[in-house]
Parts: structure tokens; C-alpha cells; sequence
């Protein structure tokens, strides 16, 4: 059960390589190798540092994919040598089960976020007994280590990155008021409260920032948000309150143009 | 929950005072769900009525102005088994990241632990300072003259501290609010405008 | 609660659980009230059961081995406003896919990581054990001596899941023969002159 997962994501070689044979669906050797290279390169840069194991890792991909290449091209193959041959294929099978692997577990990946994501929906009770039995409870710092306090300073210490409502699995642009406010009433009600700017964080064209800014509004004016700008210019801050288990079909969207 | 109308109001009841550290009062309900405070004190009480009809082990009890979840008296004897019992029971997550906080930055106020940690702390210290753990240290220089946090002597000697300086050093752990947002964001590839500058870090 | 005989059962097993800092495994309640495991077991998925019959806000879950109430969580929106907490921490992207690896191969090495990731999975690694979703639980036995990671209960709290036999089975997950096709055809070695027959035995 294969689920297509098109994020965004670079996480290394074989992603890359993955996403160029399987979304694109094209033919690696009808890929001009550049291309390829020129993708690598960009995200490179996106990234700002250059890790060398990847790098090196790339290379060996690159390297093996241009023997495939050029042995393909090379006429009169009948004179090839049979253990280089075999050794390409070998590379290739090598090539093929890493790819193979990485894309089991790009497809675990999704099933544990959403697993995750469905957990994260629940608070668990952990307030322990009333100060009846204070004298009862055990020493809750009995057996913590001095490094479990540490790992926990870390932890609360490590600045968060900004909160994002996770949009990256829908369609990349959106053109319809009405689709966002669809997604925005879906969305909303579980974040409770999100800044605009948090909002749109992931929100590559400026339309769709537009988009979403309408269809804000239209929630706004039919009473399911309360916006919030503290100064001119500001953030707005962006509060749901339309309760749970509201239904975006009956919400009446006024069509713009997109 | 006989009521349809109320249903919704009763279950966020449920919801609001089963993961609270402190007794909820239900004026604090009333604004989280939009809602007359005599219209949650009223379904308070018509839950703890259920609960007793229902013959519960927990009842929903008005503690110290407000409400709580807590076990009926008749359990004690099982309750205290379990808690002799239970050698697991450690800090929850969120408490021990509290006390670390207040640890490593002390002194430091309510205010100053609820923006590193991004939710309220109220409940938290109040439970850390009940088991002495921390305790009041002093008070803000500032207009509002807010109380300061920092941890006891108790807290050295559970941890097995001769001082504080004994506390390992995590500034080098740390990474910098950019690398944490690649390493969660999974390396997402975002535009090329810069994230929006890391509220409050540091200094 | 009807059966007379397993009400004394039914609400000590709400004030054990209602009390509890972490989930509590029905072998210790069973030991605390002197029944055998299996009947606590029943016991707590009937009122699991008699919970969401009545529809409370509250439920009785059975996570990383034991049982806890949780809130409902279509009440998420309340209980995120009462805790403040607007901010669920997603893993996400690499983390992910880590966490992926190491739970189903776990023990697992650095090196094995990141051979299967393709990129140093060191920053991810630490930054999934400062969270406390894995750890070490080992030493490999080359020469190296190599960390051996594996997942924590926290991973198994954070994903809702009682034990690592409820992971999905890793073969739900092997890519169908339409991606290996593709995949296959991207890496071809010879042209596709005849409409090749499903290839691989390259002796």
C-alpha cells in the first residue's frame, strides 16, 4: 500500500532520486544528468552548508547513474566486458533495494505522523493523588538522575520553531476562497488560536497568502474567527470561535476571482 | 448527559478538569467555553450527581473554589496500596521540565517560565513548591513585584547535589532556533524569505 | 457497572488509575486487588466501553502497556485552550522517517541509519533521544562497540499504541510492483527494445 507522500522534503540522495523517477515518472536516462545535478545543487544552497556525506553519497549515485548512462549510448555494446557488465548490474540492484528501502520508510513515515498526529488529540491525566495522600505519594524526584534533569532543561530550553498548520498535503495552490475556508474550518478549530503569519508560513505564492487572508475574512464576517491585530502592520492574531463540528458546506462563500 | 443541549458543555467539563493540575473554577470554564458561570456550576453539580448515581470510584468535587476529579472516599485503602505500590511514579515530563527550568534559570518568575515553556506554569509550580522542591526566593525588582522561583535544598539533596554549581552545563546543547527549525521541520524546503525572527531568544 | 460482583473491581480500578502519574499496567492493579490479570483487563475495556457509550469527555486508554485516562479527542480545541498549549509538537520530515527506522529495526546503529537514510542522521538522532522517543539500549558487539538505539514507552504514549506489536506490519509498507517497476525501468541497464520481460536474474 503505497502512499504517495509528496513533501516537499530533502533528505538526501535518494530522496531526491525517488522523487525524480517516481513523481515525475520519467525515465532516468532520458533525464539530462544535469538536471539532476542542478536539483542537487539548489537544494544544496537552500540548505546553506554542504555535508559532506551527503555529498559524497551523491556523487557515488551520480557516478553510477552516468556509467548506466553511457553504457546505454555506447554503441557496439557486444564488445563489453562481461564482469563489467555483471558488476553494473550489481551496482544497479545495489542501487535499486536502497531506493527500495527508502521508500518503505518514507511511507512508514506517513502512517506515523498521522498515528502520531491522532494521539496528539488526546491529554493524558497525569495530576497523580490529592494532598490526602501527600503523605502516601511517593518522592516523585526519587531516582531521577541529575542527567534526565538536564536532558529536560535541554528540552524545554531548545527555542520550538514557529507552529505551522501542517498544509504540505494539499494541493499546492490553492485558487478558491471557498477551498480554504474549507481547509481553515478544518484546520482552525484544532489549533484553537494561530497567528496569520504562522498561518501562512508555508504558503508559497503570494494569491494563495491572499486567499487565505479572504477567506479569514469570511469566517471573520460570518462570526467562526475573531481576528486580532495589536498594532498597525502587526501580526493578526487569528482565534476560532465556532465551537466544534462545523461543516464547510454550510458556510455560504461569496466566489472571487481568483 | 441527559440533556442534548448540554452535552457539549458537560464532556468539555470532563475534558478541562481531568488533565488539571489544581481545582478549575468554574469561572475560568465559563469564558473557556462561552458560557453563564451559574450554567457550569449547575452542570458541574448535575455531573457530580451522575457520578454518584452511577456509583463511580471518582467523583467530581468543588475543592478550594473550584472543581476537581478525585477518588470516592470508600477507595482510600486501594489508592494507598497503589501508591506504596507504584515505585515508577516519577515527575511527569511537563513537571520536570518546569523544575529545570526553574533550576538553571533561577531566580525566576511565573511569567518567565510560562514564556520558555509556551504554557501555563501556575499549576506546576504550585505542585513542585507544595513537595518543596522550589520555593519563593524573593521578589521582581520591577513594577509588578512578581514572585521569584528557585529550588530548595531538598531539591539538591534528592538529586544527590552538594551545590548548584554541581548542575551539569547545557549551553553548548542548545542548538540555535534556526537548526532546530531544519531538524523539525524536516529540512523543509520554505521560500526564500527568512523565517520570521525567533521571538524572545536568549539573552 | 452491573454486574454486582465487579463493581468493588471496576471502581477501584477508576481511583488506582484516576491517581496515576503514568499508565498503570493491569498486571500491578491486578496484584493490588488480588484478581487475576485477565479479569482487569475485561474489567477496563467494559468501562472503556461504558465510557464512550455514555459519552463522556473522557476516555480509558490503553497505551505503552497500561491503561490512563485521556481526554476525547474531539475536545482537543478545549483542553488546548485551557493548557494553552497551541503548539503540538510535530515531528516531522527526517524525524519521521527516523523514528521509522529505528522502531523497526531496532537495535540499530548510527552507522545502519544512516545507511539506510542516505545522510548523517546524528542531529536527528540526538534531538529524537533529547526528546526522549528513543535511547540507547545497547552495545553492539563488533569491534566498534557501536550505540545500539530503540524506542522509549514515551514513543509508544506519543503514537497511542500499546506495544511495539502494534506498529503496522512492515510488509504493509514494501513498495508495490508498480513502484519497483518504475523504478526499475528509471535504472534500466539496456535500452527497453523489446517490452522486457520482469527482469532481475542478471546471471
Amino acid at each position: 500500500m503505497p502512499i504517495d507522500v509528496e513533501t516537499p522534503v530533502y533528505t538526501g540522495p535518494f530522496d531526491l532520486l525517488l522523487q525524480l523517477i517516481l513523481s515525475e515518472e520519467v525515465d532516468i536516462h532520458e533525464v539530462h544528468l544535469s538536471r539532476i545535478v542542478d536539483a542537487y545543487l539548489a537544494e544544496i544552497e537552500r540548505l546553506q552548508s554542504l555535508d559532506l556525506d551527503v555529498a559524497t553519497e551523491f556523487l557515488l549515485i551520480a557516478a553510477t547513474l552516468v556509467e548506466l548512462k553511457t553504457r546505454r549510448l555506447l554503441p557496439g555494446r557486444v564488445e563489453v566486458d562481461l564482469d563489467d557488465e555483471l558488476a553494473l548490474w550489481e551496482e544497479r540492484d545495489l542501487l535499486l533495494a536502497r531506493l527500495l528501502e527508502c521508500k518503505t520508510f518514507k511511507d512508514v513515515a506517513s502512517v506515523f505522523h498521522q498515528l502520531a498526529d491522532e494521539a496528539s488529540r488526546s491529554f493524558p491525566r497525569a495530576v497523580g493523588a490529592d494532598e490526602r495522600f501527600a503523605a502516601l505519594t511517593p518522592d516523585l524526584l526519587e531516582g531521577t538522575s541529575v542527567q534526565r534533569l538536564r536532558n529536560a532543561a535541554i528540552r524545554a530550553l531548545t527555542p520550538t520553531p514557529e507552529p505551522k498548520v501542517d498544509l504540505f498535503h494539499v494541493t499546492p495552490i490553492r485558487l478558491t476562497v471557498a477551498e480554504a475556508v474549507a481547509e481553515l474550518v478544518d484546520e482552525l478549530p484544532r489549533v484553537g488560536r494561530i497567528s496569520f503569519r504562522r498561518l501562512t508560513a508555508d504558503l508559497v505564492e503570494r494569491i494563495e497568502v491572499i486567499v487565505q487572508f479572504l477567506a479569514l475574512l469570511e469566517l471573520f464576517k460570518q462570526g467562526y474567527v475573531d481576528l486580532d491585530q495589536a498594532e498597525r502592520f502587526g501580526d493578526i492574531d487569528v482565534t476560532w470561535i465556532g465551537g466544534i463540528g462545523v461543516d464547510a458546506h454550510e458556510l455560504a462563500v461569496d466566489v472571487y476571482e481568483g | 448527559m441527559e440533556h442534548d443541549d448540554h452535552r457539549d458543555i458537560d464532556r468539555a467539563i470532563e475534558a478541562i478538569v481531568l488533565v488539571a493540575h489544581e481545582p478549575v473554577p468554574p469561572e475560568l470554564i465559563a469564558q473557556l467555553l462561552e458560557q453563564p458561570v451559574h450554567l457550569v456550576e449547575d452542570r458541574c453539580e448535575t455531573l457530580a450527581a451522575s457520578y454518584r448515581e452511577h456509583g463511580h470510584g471518582f467523583e467530581l468535587a468543588r475543592v478550594a473554589g473550584g472543581y476537581r476529579y478525585q477518588t470516592h472516599p470508600d477507595l482510600t485503602p486501594y489508592v494507598e496500596r497503589f501508591l506504596l505500590a507504584d515505585q515508577r511514579a516519577r515527575l511527569s515530563g511537563a513537571a520536570l521540565e518546569t523544575l529545570a527550568i526553574v533550576a538553571y534559570k533561577q531566580p525566576i518568575s511565573r511569567a518567565q517560565v510560562a514564556s520558555i515553556r509556551g504554557v501555563d506554569p501556575d499549576g506546576v509550580l504550585r505542585s513542585l513548591a507544595a513537595r518543596g522542591y522550589i520555593g519563593e526566593v524573593g521578589r521582581d525588582s520591577g513594577p509588578g513585584q512578581a514572585v521569584l522561583y528557585g529550588t530548595t535544598p531538598l531539591f539538591l539533596e534528592k538529586l544527590g547535589l552538594d551545590s548548584l554549581d554541581d548542575l551539569p552545563p547545557i549551553a553548548e546543547f542548545i542548538p540555535g532556533a534556526d537548526v532546530v527549525e531544519a531538524l523539525e521541520q524536516g529540512l523543509r524546503v520554505t521560500p526564500a524569505t527568512p523565517p520570521a525572527a525567533p521571538s524572545g531568544d536568549g539573552s
